[in-house]
């Protein structure tokens, strides 16, 4: 029972803040939504077991993501109601629309769920955050730490791309450059 | 004796390389002296072996090496010296000797003296191959041999222009020479076909295996190949409708006339009969076919030398016509008598072409016999040559003509085709008249040529000496008609008159005497006072028609060569241009505009670029589902 | 009760939201947003299916997903930066140089 | 000696890597030098192979990707070794000959390099290593049209290209489809081609399968109606390049009928018979008549060079050894007479930078011995006997006219139709007085131009008089072949047809 009414909440929640997201006109509402909806996600996760990774989400992306986004944000100007050629939306609403659908479709009526069997099963014997654990450094040891590598070349990527020439357009230079260049 | 056929064999191509090696060097006069002196070796070799062979009556077979082996076929170049391969190679190398000693005087003042000499000399090889060969696929090399060698003689003065057909009607010696040569290889297609029967059905192109197979062949393949190989003969031999070749092979210098175009070369498609007179003999519809058309071709290139005013051209069309006859006799199986003939024109129409060469050489290479008259006081000998090779033509006795050609009449009689013996009386008759129409305008009446500015000589004394082998053979040979009888019909079939034409032969002699005579006749009271033309005459119908050789070369001209031009032309513009490639540049436009027009796509867009992708994801997730319902 | 086809049905939304956002917007940054909205629409798909099916493989995928969507952030953003400063708009009707 | 054929293929390709260190003055002589070391190695092979043994010879045979059976594979036999003799031996008088002045050094190393792949096309018996070869032949040549030719290169060098790139790819398709039946068949990947030789296939297979060959093979031919490429390829590309176009890359794609369509799809072949021999006919009259109406001498030997590969492609399909060890004398004749040919207008081009028939009339006053070599190809060339052309000519046409009677008498037209082109390529040209006054000043070959032409000549006629030691040796090769077609045929027809094909009825 606690289960339903809380899934349904959620989902409510989810689907409106999403919404808001991919509606809104303006970026701070946006991602304020986003940000919310990214803490629901959260709950679902809690809501079928998968504690450890109901954590990572909080921590991960609503820690770290969205304070990327908010940092990444101060260097645009975001106080302004942005303004788009929006792609038509009947278009759009077809293309989503049939997606769902056929989303719907398979996952529903395609699954043959007997046809299904657990590669890693989970055990009763041990509670999420430590069969994680066991999987993460046993199994997917190597994906592992390549991703954390992965994570640490991004790091360095990051702040080697925003920190690069910050107040001068190379664009413009190169255009300089190869017009003298031209008139020699 | 093995020794002896490789010398007559390779003593014309030692002579043809030794003159081709100062081909493109100024002229030579022992190129000329050792090229005949290398033919004369050939010829005495020949003699020799001919005389063997009349001794012991053996066929001496030798095998050089092989030429082609694949598969089931085996072709050596193997040569045999018998009866008939003697015959030919006596006839060859003689009158090839002669022709080169005359050569020597009348290319005197050419400048490519030394070409000459090699091409002439290679083509003697050429014959001899074809002679000589002991198989079919042997004889076809000499045969396409003697094909190259007279488009390289008929187009020696390839240097000179074309000239509209009114004016000169071979238009131009290298035009000549193609028109020689292309008619030729339709013909030798035929020849291929027949050695094609042959091979797949004997298993063996070798005479001796062919003729011993012929048992096993059913009639049909027989006459097929008889009919094939005859297409063969017809081209070579120029027979009707492949004809016009060889008057305008007359563009060619006179030896080469002389010897390719009047004794040795044109013969080949008799002797391609007379070899294989075994196929011909089992496939008599066939072989009176060859009667037929070779009594035609006599009467038909008779009537056109009537009329003709090119001494040259007339010579060849008596030529043609004799061809005729020798058809005619190899057709009725009188196959020895058709050799006999074959050597006894060889003789007599060398001389009469090295007599034509002499006045053209006089005449500054004028041929026009209306343009001359009265040679006589100035050319006693040539006169006397001529004179006497047109009485042997005329076949008046006792000279050789006399004795072939009457026999080859009295073959027609004999086998009862009355209206084949009609004919080649009557072309008889028309033989002597325009053998001596030519022989009266050119040497008796007045002078016409002072008006030209001619001033004629008689050729070099060594020249005149030269031919006089021709003409006592031509006085000479019918006498030895029996001697060769008896020595050919050890390998030829012996033809015999009937017991009823013997009794008449003497009648039919006197006929065929009487109507050659008064040929001669008609003529003498035509042309001896010299020319009278007649505006009506030359205008009639007949007249224009036979002087423009009924027409058959224009015919060619507008319904074979200029179609074919066109049509090549349509192919190349229209179908291969327009259909063919344009197809395929079609296809390549058809990928390059999809490519071009979907290039839109391509905005740089990137929410553009994500619109298509959500399509392309809408279609695999259709994949996806269609596979996983299926 | 709810089954596993109502949370596959809700990640369908999520992720269609997600889909209609990338096909509607033209601003970088959202775009960003909605493919992190696409993201986790497919990790709730994980999650869920993990859960029904007692299989641990499916938080795995999750994990890393999410792993690869911070490293994506980090990067992209720092991308966007460079954008911007260059171009001064984010808006891809202005971006569009590869023109074919 | 146990891996000269590998030295054969990539000694070229080696050498011409190190043509660029060499100084730009000496790469002639380099490159004549290498060409005449290849060939001089391709002789050592001739004169070390065995001429009894009618298999394969020097087998070279390493797998390289073994779980997918591709191998590096090395053979050599009767069909092959002639032609590989003759592309070292075009090669080197190409070399010999050529004239090109500016990137002298690209030429020759790109023509090393092309000698590689044409080598290597003949020796590979695995099927990826020849596909390997038979695409790497392309860039060469593309580079040689499209940088050295003339003013509509670039137009006939992507259309030489793609036409004959996407030919290949279909029988790629083909080639994978045999491998993977192999697979199912026997349980293994295997490429090798003596091999598929044991490979049997039904019908309906053998026939797409022969199709997706023939249009890879057909292209290279080139078959009517694909063969409007190298009219394009053939007026646009420089001497050396139509030389060993014509004298060898064309070759490629009969061989490819004789070594894989025929031993491999016995009952497919016999069925495209008649096809064939039709398309070969219109191939062997149509593109006579073409070449007729031509106005470019050039443009003449090219269009006579489909006519006469439509006489290879007919003595191909007559399935008698007659007709193949024939096809195959052919292929080499071709290369000889129309690699001289090119080489002769190539020469003349070079004098008066025209190629056009009208701008002549009279060469044989001014330049007699050019006269004398081009009539002897001339002959060659319309199939004289006793010259090379005849020997193959005449085979083909005896063995097609056991299949067909009718077929080999409009076949034989070529000898009409050839003589009728190339007799007026000559009187227009050659004969008739000098109508260009420009063209007096013409020099007579030199002695450069005499040393390449004057071994050309010599084979020529050697062959022609003498073809036995090269004809019995690709005889025994095809007899092989037709008895592995004999043992391979599944249908009775085709089984009778091949039998009855070279047994002479004699009766």
């Amino acid at each position: 029972m606690f289960e339903q009414i809380a899934f349904y909440f959620f989902s409510v929640l989810t689907i409106g803040l999403f919404l808001v997201t991919v509606f809104s006109k303006n970026v701070l509402y946006a991602m304020t939504s986003l940000a919310s909806g990214m803490v629901v996600i959260a709950g679902f996760f809690f809501l079928v077991g998968a504690d450890f990774l109901g954590v990572v989400q909080l921590i991960v992306y609503v820690g770290a993501v969205m304070a990327l986004y908010a940092f990444g944000m101060m260097f645009f100007n975001v106080t302004k109601d942005l303004k788009e050629k929006n792609t038509s939306n009947i278009w759009v609403m077809i293309v989503g629309v049939t997606v769902a659908l056929l989303m719907t479709l398979m996952f529903v009526g395609a699954i043959n769920p007997d046809a299904i069997y657990a590669s890693l099963p989970m055990s009763d014997k041990m509670n999420n955050p430590e069969a994680v654990g066991m999987a993460l450094f046993t199994k997917y040891l190597v994906p592992f730490e390549v991703a954390a590598i992965m994570l640490l070349i991004a790091m360095i990527g990051g702040i080697v791309l925003a920190g690069k020439k910050m107040d001068t357009s190379l664009t413009n230079i190169e255009d300089e450059v190869l017009q003298q260049k031209d008139a020699k | 004796m093995e020794g002896l056929v490789y010398i007559a064999l390779f003593a014309p191509l030692v002579s043809s390389l030794f003159a081709g090696s100062f081909a493109m060097t100024s002229k030579k006069q022992f190129v000329g002296v050792i090229s005949s002196f290398l033919l004369f070796t050939s010829f005495v070799a020949s003699a020799i072996l001919g005389y063997h062979v009349l001794a012991t009556n053996e066929a001496i077979h030798v095998k050089l090496m092989d030429w082609i082996v694949a598969g089931d076929l085996n072709i050596p170049f193997g040569f045999i010296v018998d009866q008939v391969s003697v015959t030919m190679m006596f006839v060859v190398t003689l009158v090839s000797t002669v022709v080169h000693v005359y050569s020597i005087g009348y290319m005197d003042h050419d400048k490519s003296f030394n070409r000459f000499f090699s091409y002439l000399s290679a083509f003697v090889f050429s014959m001899l191959v074809l002679v000589m060969s002991d198989n079919f696929a042997g004889l076809f090399i000499g045969w396409e041999g003697v094909g190259v060698c007279s488009w390289l003689l008929i187009g020696f003065w390839y240097h000179k222009a074309d000239v509209a057909r009114d004016i000169n009607p071979s238009i131009s010696p290298s035009w000549a020479a193609n028109e020689a040569f292309i008619m030729n290889r339709i013909a030798d297609l035929g020849m291929l076909i027949g050695i094609f029967i042959i091979y797949w059905n004997v298993g063996s192109l070798q005479y001796d295996v062919v003729f011993n197979a012929i048992p096993n062949m059913t009639q049909i393949v027989l006459t097929t190949a008889a009919i094939a190989l005859f297409i063969g003969a017809m081209g070579k031999s120029a027979q009707f409708p492949l004809h016009t070749w060889l008057t305008d092979a007359m563009e060619g210098p006179t030896p080469v006339s002389a010897l390719i175009h009047a004794a040795t070369m044109v013969t080949a498609g008799v002797f391609l009969v007379i070899r294989a007179n075994p196929i011909f003999e089992v496939t008599p519809d066939v072989s009176y076919f060859i009667a037929a058309l070779g009594t035609f071709v006599a009467f038909f290139a008779a009537s056109m030398a009537l009329v003709n005013r090119d001494l040259k051209r007339i010579i060849a069309f008596s030529t043609l016509s004799q061809l005729g006859y020798m058809f005619a006799a190899a057709g009725l199986g009188a196959y020895w008598i058709a050799l006999f003939h074959l050597g006894a024109h060889a003789f007599f129409k060398a001389l009469l072409f090295l007599g034509a060469g002499n006045v053209m050489h006089a005449m500054d290479g004028e041929l026009d016999i209306f343009k001359m008259g009265g040679l006589k006081k100035k050319m006693r000998w040539t006169y006397m040559y001529m004179g006497l090779a047109s009485l042997t033509l005329a076949g008046i006795p006792p000279l050789a003509g006399f004795f072939s050609k009457d026999a080859i009449i009295e073959t027609a009689f004999n086998e009862g085709s009355l209206i084949l013996w009609a004919m080649l009386v009557v072309t008889a008759g028309m033989t002597a008249f325009y053998s001596f129409r030519q022989v009266f305008l050119t040497f008796h009446g007045d002078e016409r040529y002072h008006e030209f500015g001619i001033h004629p000589h008689e050729m070099y004394k060594y020249v005149l000496i030269g031919m006089s082998p021709l003409a006592i053979l031509a006085v000479i040979a019918g006498f030895f008609k029996d001697g060769f009888n008896d020595f050919i019909i050890k390998i030829l079939p012996n033809y015999q008159m009937s017991e009823h034409t013997h009794h008449l032969a003497l009648y039919l002699g006197l006929i065929v005497l009487a109507v050659a005579v008064s040929g001669i006749v008609l003529a003498y009271i035509k042309y001896n006072k010299g020319l009278v033309r007649s505006e009506k005459t030359e205008n009639s119908f007949i007249y224009k028609l036979l002087a423009n050789q009924y027409y058959i070369p224009n015919l060619y001209e507008a319904v074979i060569s200029k179609p074919y031009a066109e049509l090549s032309k349509l192919m190349w513009k229209n179908v291969d241009m327009k259909i063919v490639d344009a197809t395929v540049d079609g296809i390549a436009k058809v990928l390059y505009k999809s490519g071009d027009k979907s290039r839109g796509m391509q905005s740089g867009n990137l929410s553009n670029y994500l619109n298509w992708m959500a399509i392309g994801a809408i279609v695999l997730l259709v994949v996806a589902i269609l596979s996983l319902v299926a | 009760m709810i089954g596993l086809n109502h949370y596959l049905i809700l990640s369908g939304i999520l992720f269609t939201i997600g889909l209609i956002g990338v096909l509607r917007r033209r601003n970088l940054l959202m775009l960003f947003f909605s493919t992190e909205i696409m993201l986790n629409a497919a990790n709730v798909a994980f999650a869920a299916i993990s859960n029904f099916y007692h299989d641990l493989s499916g938080q795995m995928f999750a994990f890393f997903i999410v792993a690869i969507a911070a490293s994506e952030v980090a990067i992209g953003l720092g991308l966007l930066i460079l954008v911007y400063k260059k171009e001064n708009t984010l808006d891809l009707d202005d971006l569009a140089s590869m023109k074919g | 000696m146990s891996n000269i054929l590998t030295i054969l293929v990539f000694f070229p390709a080696l050498a011409g890597l190190l043509g660029f260190v060499i100084d730009k003055n000496s790469t002639r002589v380099y490159g004549v030098a290498i060409a005449a070391i290849e060939f001089i190695l391709s002789l050592f092979l001739w004169m070390n192979f065995d001429s009894l043994n009618p298999t394969f010879q020097f087998i070279e045979h390493f797998p390289i990707v073994k779980d997918f059976g591709i191998s590096y594979y090395l053979g050599v036999d009767g069909i092959s070794l002639f032609l590989v003799v003759m592309t070292t031996f075009m090669t080197l008088i190409g070399m010999m000959s050529m004239t090109i002045k500016e990137d002298l050094k690209n030429m020759v190393i790109t023509l090393l390099f092309l000698e590689m792949t044409m080598v290597g096309v003949f020796l590979a018996l695995d099927a990826i290593m020849f596909y390997f070869f038979w695409e790497l032949s392309l860039v060469p040549m593309l580079y040689i049209i499209g940088a050295w030719g003339g003013p509509l290169r670039v137009y006939a060098s992507v259309k030489f290209f793609l036409y004959t790139f996407s030919g290949s790819l279909i029988m790629l398709v083909g080639m994978l489809f045999v491998a993977y039946s192999f697979y199912s068949a026997a349980g293994a990947w295997s490429f090798a081609i003596t091999d598929w030789y044991a490979l049997g296939f039904d019908i309906e297979y053998q026939f797409w399968l022969f199709l997706a060959f023939f249009v890879g093979f057909a292209i290279k031919v080139p078959m009517f109606p694909f063969h409007t490429w190298l009219p394009y390829a053939h007026g646009q590309a420089p001497t050396i390049g139509s030389v060993i176009l014509a004298a060898v890359l064309l070759k490629m794609g009969t061989y490819g009928f004789v070594r894989f369509s025929l031993p491999m799809f016995p009952d497919a072949s016999v069925m495209m018979i008649t096809p064939i021999a039709i398309l070969s006919i219109i191939m062997v009259i149509y593109t006579a008549m073409v070449a007729y109406a031509q106005e470019d001498m050039k443009q003449v030997i090219a269009y006579s060079s489909v006519s006469h590969m439509g006489i290879v492609m007919l003595g191909i399909f007559a399935m008698n050894s007659e007709g193949i060890s024939g096809s195959v004398f052919q292929m080499l004749s071709h290369g000889i007479v129309s690699g001289a040919l090119f080489m002769l207008v190539g020469v003349i081009y070079e004098r008066t930078h025209t190629k056009y028939m009208s701008e002549f009339g009279g060469l044989a006053s001014i330049m007699p011995k050019y006269a004398l070599v081009f009539g002897v190809m001339l002959m060659a060339s319309v199939g004289l006997p006793l010259t090379i052309g005849f020997v193959g000519e005449f085979l083909v046409l005896i063995g097609f006219y056991k299949v067909s009677p009718i077929l080999t008498i409009l076949a034989g037209t070529s000898i009409i139709v050839g003589a009728v082109y190339m007799l007026a390529l000559f009187k227009r040209s050659f004969f008739g007085p000098v109508t260009n006054e420009a063209n007096r000043k013409l020099k007579d070959l030199n002695a450069n131009e005499l040393v390449s032409f004057i071994p050309l000549v010599a084979l020529v006629i050697w062959l022609g008089i003498y073809p036995k030691p090269v004809l019995s040796i690709i005889d025994n090769s095809v007899k092989t072949t037709l008895s592995i077609m004999e043992q391979k045929a599944i249908t009775p027809e085709a089984k009778e047809i091949i039998i009855s094909k070279n047994s002479k009825e004699a009766k």
